[in-house]
């Protein structure tokens, strides 16, 4: 999220779309209640399926799952079209006015560069023209045809209502009425904030589905303002966390990234990652890189980090692929490359594609390590369980290992929310059985490990041998030790230049936030972005106080968000080029003529002059992108892609078939159905139930309770084609897999007009599976797809294509 | 937002109301206590409830029911009716609205009303097994239930359950522990929009007016406040988009009142029925009195040893 | 630093411009009496309070929990109650049907209790000691990563990296379980790492 | 006399002597009375409970409400059932007679006590009749109305509007019943030498004369009469 859930208050429209907050988010979203209650704030749903958002909108239209940037690229085309657009903030906040290569083009779905036998790009020509000084060239009049502005007009040029309503199905007329609500959005005093979630990540354009609206946020003046912004309703409690602190293949906490095989040595990883601003004054934030990144490797493996050994760089692995991410492990467990894999706290073989896949691949380990407070299906993957499960024990020679932790009840620490809250929790009660904390499990893996290597020797011991362990406990880091390390301390004293006798910063102290971080080795920090967390004043995160000065939502002194404590990040663009705000009545920053004041940490150095520097200070433009360059795989702007399982070939691309740069392993491929298959006429999505949180809640009785048993959705038309009764059983089967549910024939699922077609939609929730207190039933990754997005591999569950037959119960 | 109470006490707190405020009690006369204590209300706000059932996890854990875990039967609605265990309920109905042809999906948190003029306590013939406190809660009190039903015929509202396992009526309590020590009901505590608020039903009644005014805003004409007169209001009351036509509501009913059957029953019929009874037996006195038994004669055994053949001639 | 807070805080200032709550009336000035048989007594009194957040979503509400017994005090405790804490900014006090039942999360009949492992073969779990898994998972890990650890490429390139064995980190643990995650992950060398963000 | 004896049941018979007895229930009808009798009266206490609160008292007898709430019912089925014994006994001997006509036109007579100007009956009278069918009526529709509201195991079956009609006319069927009952132990108290039928069985030949006389006929022109020392 770029503002926060309490910030939702300030808003004039809201649009779910992409996510279903009421269902998912039922707390968070009381801040959308309450924007309408109090302000009279607009709700706006789209989604495939009537939802519980949809049940208390002011609008619903239905779309096709899997067609949103053609709707929204509709809608920024309505946009310009009828000058539905923030000029002011797009001339001065955006880039729209940078010059773009003459090399770069975009032709029948495809832009300049496509290598088809690579499935990529060659990206060069997406970028600016640099002019002679060494920046990129702009045209404030927005006449240069190679402008941004009119590219993006070029492009979007296409998705006219009636091609909008022709590929997503959504009636013209809602189409445009949802376009005139948004357009009205583009007045400096109102704004519109977009709320959304899986349901825009788990596409093979999933990207690009939030790209396309954020730029429509930029073109409406939305991005750093109260009751605007980009929220990306997180799922778990701690995924923003877990996604800050790196826990991924290729990254280093506060998202730095790991040295490719490409990038040998530290400067040649450097050079990189220098982040020359592209525009005069910009602050260009990631110039920064090296103080983060030298300070995390200290922060590692302390004296063994020096300025000799460029601070340890080889103790960093070097990726060969862009990414190690989960597909491609269950790949390549597949192909037997992988011996043991641990499990922290995660069920894989619920939560990714192709459950069948899943099963052959964990089969094929030596040992599989699960470490969780529940009942897994994973853990029992080998476990025969009749038509739920139909493994058999004797054939499977993986051996598991299962160990108990503890849960959030008895452990203490921080979870990052949504809207980069870290807050700090106490435990309460004491762990059932043996059950032990993740860090002292982490602990002692750790320290085994380290004694094996003591005493045998083996390969490459030395980051190993050198991590930084000087806890009181080895055993069990306390997390306030742990706390300590992610905010960062002083290494070594730091003296004035100008005054030796003056010390800047002195060894052994908390930082008090990055701007102290330095790149010789006198500064060592965990995680960059969270410096500031837990400085000398204390543990920041442990803070309540709700007082909240100005009514705006801010509630800077609770707990403490991350960056610098800034609640709503861009928060410069809330003013406009002179540093007055757009609305008066919800101002949040101002230029008092000397610095930026107001509500919320300035995302900005203080005193830099609102007309010389830019908002989007971590980009070396200082403005945001409504043109992407080459950061994106699958193109600087976005395009309609149909998902790889689709019942109609792409309207704008007959010959795409999916996302023309997602990844797709060989067998996969080969298990999709094919483009507008009778085999596999209808079009499913899968979702989560409200009443249940993914594959925890089977554990949890009153949940099951709640919603008991597995069930499909389908519309009134297609339970009469094809004589399905009202809570009768049904089978849904896709190329992989086949589940037997009950069925909801319900009102809140209608068939869609698709370029000329009907389509039916089939709607599978997610939850069941053979483990725990819930009925056992089937999870929805029997059906789903093993693709992810091109960017960021999230697996397409959004929208397959499955067939569906009226049966009696399944026999177990 | 409407201020929620604060934090739940953990040190001892008196209770702010009990046996000394009771204004009615089954099968029992008392005198109502007085002065009255401000009457409190739930109030139910459909236009904001996003159906997450909250409510209902909240009512089970606060007050440590155990409900089975059933089965998909064609709806959202689960359990498919309210039990001993699930005293409150989400309902859900698809509605198509026949002006605008747009489907509405309507959900409502069903369970006890606590009615001014208690169906239930007016069936009830255990005495004190149904209380009424001043502040308008209906309460069951389980030590005296016998299990006889009758609240259920005697409610407008279709609530009570009989339990199988005690053979007892249960029903939402208005969570009156909570209310004691200054809590919300925990549904309502929990409700994450605040479609359910808690207060005073004077300010339920205010805090109702501004959502109908928004809600006749957004183009719901008949947008209205549930607090059906027929039971003498309610002590908890719904916002309605369509509050001429609660019956979309899966059944919300529209002008509820007891049943005159059951008013019938719990009324005349107790005092003619006595009044019969105890006019047979007094006719019987009556008559003994005047006529005095009727006795067989010598004569008449004579007759019969005579017809027998057994006279001793 | 003591970042105990201020309770009150919300009532106060959320309180002005809205219809005040006149709740603090049912009260009737704290009249002295046993509550009546028919109330039940109300279940938290003498419980244990901590503050905590749901483990479910990112909203991140904050929750109460009660115990009976106190860690702080080095006892052991049994949590019998959660509810949403009302000074919390984003929640309210309020929780959504996962949250609101969080306390059968924490009982769960399928909490896990004690190591098990399942050998090659077999078709259940046996319970083991802490020692035994822990020592296995070890050996287990160094021999796969002696085996199959990559010091350098074809091309002569340090690259340090161990892709044989790969880790798939949790989502609603704590940052500091996340950060020793890391530190034990990364300095093996493993780049088979990932976390629920994707799904 | 000619003609199928009608009104003389299994068991009557006659005995000379002094006086001259008369067999009118055997012991298995009058166990069967004795157990209809019960029930009635345990149902009439545990139903009067539960319709007055003034009654409630009542339950103590039964052990609490609870109890009386689940027994109630229960003793309804036996009454049912041991009623429905009596019902084979003794409905055909109810059976509307043309002297039952004439009898209730000189009700003043049968009030005031003067047999002699009635006609001569069979084993029952009119009254007996009305006592017997209206018992028999007002039993199926409690048993009826009373399994509507016997929730615990027929919640199902109706809806609540229905239960709550049921429950009217349960309450109007008892009140109707015990005055029926009323009447009919009135009778048998006010006609002296009438509950030893109940009791021992047998009434003395003048009481049959008085009362019923064309049954004692029948009974005697049925078979030949046995002396006690037979």
């Amino acid at each position: 999220m770029t503002n926060s859930w309490t910030d939702i208050k300030n808003t004039d429209l809201v649009v779910i779309m992409g996510g279903n907050a009421a269902e998912a988010h039922p707390c968070g979203f009381k801040w959308v209640t309450e924007a309408k209650a109090t302000r009279g704030a607009k709700l706006v749903v789209v989604d495939p399926r009537y939802t519980r958002s949809a049940a208390v909108a002011d609008y619903y239209a239905p779309i096709r799952q899997g067609s949103d940037i053609a709707f929204l690229n509709g809608v920024i085309n309505y946009c310009i079209q009828n000058d539905k657009v923030q000029w002011e903030y797009v001339k001065a906040f955006t880039n729209a006015a940078y010059l773009v290569k003459d090399g770069f083009g975009y032709q029948d779905g495809l832009f300049t560069g496509y290598d088809e036998s690579k499935r990529d790009y060659n990206r060069t020509t997406w970028d600016y023209q640099i002019g002679p000084d060494g920046y990129a060239m702009v045209d404030e009049t927005l006449q240069n045809p190679r402008c941004v502005w009119n590219l993006l007009k070029a492009h979007v040029a296409l998705y006219t209502p009636d091609m909008v309503s022709r590929i997503t199905g959504t009636p013209k007329d809602k189409f445009l009425k949802v376009c005139e609500m948004i357009g009205e959005c583009a007045s400096p005093t109102k704004t519109m904030t977009s709320m959304y979630a899986l349901g825009w990540t788990q596409h093979s354009k999933g990207s690009q589905n939030i790209r396309t609206m954020a730029m429509l946020q930029l073109i409406l003046g939305n991005i750093g303002v109260r009751g605007g912004g980009m929220n990306a309703l997180r799922g778990h409690s701690n995924i923003q966390g877990l996604t800050d602190l790196g826990l991924m293949s290729n990254l280093i906490p506060g998202y730095l990234t790991l040295p490719t095989e490409r990038e040998p040595d530290f400067p040649t990883y450097m050079a990189s990652r220098g982040f020359k601003p592209l525009r005069p004054n910009q602050m260009s934030y990631w110039q920064n890189y090296k103080k983060f990144f030298v300070s995390f490797q200290k922060m590692m493996w302390g004296p063994a980090a020096t300025a000799e050994n460029n601070f340890a760089f080889e103790y960093l692995p070097k990726l060969d692929v862009p990414a190690y991410d989960v597909l491609r492990a269950f790949e390549l467990m597949k192909q037997g490359k992988m011996n043991a894999y641990i499990c922290q706290g995660f069920n894989p073989l619920q939560a990714f594609p192709n459950k069948a896949k899943l099963a052959e691949a964990l089969g094929k380990l030596k040992l599989l390590v699960i470490m969780d407070p529940l009942e897994t299906e994973t853990a029992r993957f080998w476990e025969n369980h009749g038509i739920y499960n139909p493994a058999e024990p004797a054939k499977i020679q993986t051996e598991v290992i299962q160990l108990p932790t503890t849960c959030f009840a008895e452990d203490e620490g921080a979870l990052v929310s949504s809207g980069r809250w870290l807050q700090w929790h106490w435990p309460a009660g004491s762990p059932p059985g043996e059950a032990k904390t993740d860090v002292w499990i982490m602990a002692q893996i750790h320290l085994r490990l380290k004694e094996l290597y003591r005493k045998e020797g083996g390969a490459f011991p030395d980051a190993l041998l050198n991590l930084q362990w000087n806890y009181k406990d080895p055993h069990e880091p306390s997390p306030e030790e742990l706390a300590k390390e992610m905010n960062g301390y002083v290494v070594s004293d730091v003296v004035d230049p100008n005054d030796p006798t003056k010390k800047l910063l002195e060894a052994g102290k908390q930082v008090a936030g990055f701007g102290a971080l330095r790149d010789d080795g006198s500064t060592a920090c965990g995680c960059w972005i969270y410096s500031g967390c837990y400085t000398e004043a204390g543990n920041l995160m442990a803070r309540r106080d709700n007082s909240d000065p100005g009514e705006t939502g801010a509630y800077a002194k609770w707990a403490f968000s991350w960056p610098a404590n800034r609640r709503i990040i861009y928060n410069r663009a809330s003013a406009d080029i002179n540093g007055k705000p757009w609305d008066e009545t919800r101002k949040l920053l101002w230029w008092d003529g000397a610095r930026w004041t107001g509500y919320d940490v300035p995302d900005i150095a203080p005193t830099a002059k609102p007309q010389d520097v830019g908002p989007f200070i971590m980009n070396p433009e200082g403005v945001s992108r409504l043109f992407a360059r080459g950061m994106m795989r699958d193109g600087p702007f976005p395009v309609h892609y149909e998902p790889f399982e689709s019942p109609v070939a792409n309207v704008i691309a007959p010959k795409v078939r999916g996302n023309p740069v997602a990844r797709v392993f060989k067998d996969d491929f080969a298990q999709f159905a094919e483009v507008a298959s009778p085999d596999f006429p209808y079009a499913a999505t899968s979702y989560r139930l409200t009443e249940h949180f993914h594959y925890w809640t089977k554990n949890n009785h009153v949940n099951s309770v709640l919603q008991p048993e597995f069930f499909v959705e389908i519309s009134e038309e297609l339970a009469k084609e094809k004589g399905i009764a009202q809570g009768g059983w049904a089978r849904v089967w896709s190329k992989r897999g086949s589940v037997f549910a009950k069925v909801y024939v319900t009102k809140r699922i209608r068939p869609m007009l698709v370029d000329g077609k009907t389509v039916h939609i089939v709607g599978i929730p997610i939850h069941w599976g053979f483990v725990g207190a819930a009925r056992k039933g089937f999870p929805a990754n029997q059906l789903t797809p093993f693709v992810g997005d091109a960017n960021i591999e999230t697996p397409e569950y959004k929208a397959f294509c499955v067939n569906i037959e009226p049966t009696t119960g399944p026999v177990a | 937002m409407f201020p929620p109470a604060p934090n739940p006490p953990i040190a001892p707190t008196p209770a702010k109301f009990g046996e000394k405020d009771l204004i009615r009690k089954s099968a029992s006369s008392i005198t109502p206590a007085s002065p009255r204590q401000t009457e409190v209300a739930k109030l139910i706000d459909v236009s904001k409830c996003i159906g997450c059932k909250a409510c209902q996890a909240a009512c089970l854990e606060w007050n440590n029911l155990h409900e089975e875990i059933g089965t998909f039967n064609g709806s959202y609605t689960n359990p498919p009716d309210l039990t001993p265990a699930s005293l409150t309920l989400m309902r859900f109905t698809e509605w198509v609205n026949p002006e605008t042809d747009t489907l509405e999906w309507l959900i409502r948190k069903d369970g006890c009303m606590h009615c001014e003029d208690p169906g239930c306590l007016k069936a009830c013939p255990a005495p004190g097994a149904i209380v009424q406190y001043s502040n308008g809660i209906v309460d069951f009190v389980h030590e005296n239930c016998i299990g006889c039903g009758y609240c259920i015929k005697g409610c407008p509202f279709n609530i009570p359950r009989i339990s199988k396992v005690d053979n007892k009526a249960y029903k939402c309590t208005l969570c009156s522990d909570r209310i004691a020590v200054g809590q919300w009901p925990a549904c309502a505590k929990a409700c994450p929009t605040q479609a359910i608020v808690f207060g005073t039903k004077d300010e339920m009644k205010n805090w109702a007016d501004g959502r109908i005014k928004d809600l006749k805003s957004r183009g719901y004409q008949n947008a209205g406040l549930y607090d059906p007169p027929g039971v003498g209001g309610t002590h908890v009351m719904y916002v309605l988009q369509h509050a001429n036509t609660p019956q979309i509501y899966a059944g919300l009913p529209k002008d509820p009142t007891i049943s005159p059957v059951v008013e019938i029953w719990k009324g005349v019929t107790k005092y003619v029925g006595f009044a019969v009874i105890g006019i047979a037996a007094a006719a019987g006195v009556l008559h003994h009195l005047v006529a005095g038994p009727n006795r067989v004669s010598e004569e008449d055994e004579e007759n019969a040893e005579k017809l027998t053949g057994s006279d001793r001639t | 630093m003591n970042m105990e807070l201020s309770r009150r805080q919300f009532l106060r200032t959320a309180g002005a411009g809205i219809a005040g709550t006149s709740l603090g009336a049912f009260g009737f000035g704290g009249v002295e009496e046993a509550l009546a048989d028919a109330i039940r007594p109300f279940r938290l009194t003498n419980t244990t309070e901590v503050r905590n957040t749901c483990t479910y979503c990112s909203v991140a509400c904050g929750i109460l929990i009660f115990s009976k017994g106190d860690l702080k005090k080095g006892e052991k405790a049994e949590i019998t109650h959660i509810e949403g804490d009302v000074d919390h900014p984003t929640n309210r006090g309020t929780l959504c049907p996962k949250g609101a039942a969080l306390l059968d999360i924490v009982h769960s009949k399928t909490r896990l209790q004690y190591p098990m492992m399942r050998k090659a073969g077999s078709d259940k779990f046996e319970r083991v000691s802490w020692d035994v898994a822990l020592d296995r998972v070890a050996r287990v890990l160094k021999d796969d990563r002696d085996k199959n650890f990559i010091a350098k490429n074809n091309d002569g390139v340090t690259v340090n990296r161990w892709v044989t064995t790969g880790f798939l980190a949790a989502s609603a643990t704590t940052n500091e379980a996340a950060w020793c995650t890391y530190k034990v992950v990364r300095s093996a060398g493993m780049l088979v790492f990932d976390n629920q963000a994707r799904v | 006399m000619s003609g199928k004896p009608y009104d003389v049941e299994k068991g009557d018979g006659v005995h000379r002597g002094h006086p001259v007895t008369v067999d009118r229930y055997t012991l298995a009808a009058r166990i069967n009375h004795w157990i209809t009798a019960v029930s009635l009266i345990l149902l009439a206490l545990s139903g009067m409970a539960l319709f007055s609160p003034q009654l409630y008292f009542l339950t103590a007898l039964f052990g609490g409400g609870q109890i009386t709430r689940a027994i109630h019912p229960w003793i309804g089925v036996v009454l049912f059932f041991s009623f429905a014994g009596l019902f084979i006994r003794f409905w055909k001997a109810n059976l509307w007679k043309s002297e039952d006509g004439t009898w209730l036109r000189r009700i003043r007579d049968v009030l005031a006590g003067h047999e002699e100007r009635l006609p001569e009956l069979g084993k029952y009278n009119a009254g007996q009749k009305f006592v017997f069918w209206g018992m028999s009526f007002l039993i199926v529709v409690l048993i009826s109305s009373g399994i509507v509201v016997w929730d615990q195991y027929f919640y199902p079956f109706t809806t609540i509007e229905q239960k709550r009609v049921a429950i009217l006319i349960h309450a109007l069927a008892a009140v109707a019943i015990i005055c029926v009952w009323i009447i009919h132990v009135y009778a048998a108290i006010w006609v002296r030498g009438t509950i030893g039928a109940m009791t021992k069985g047998k009434v003395t030949g003048g009481w049959a004369w008085r009362h019923h006389r064309k049954w004692l006929r029948e009974l005697v022109g049925r078979r030949t009469t046995r002396t006690p020392a037979e």
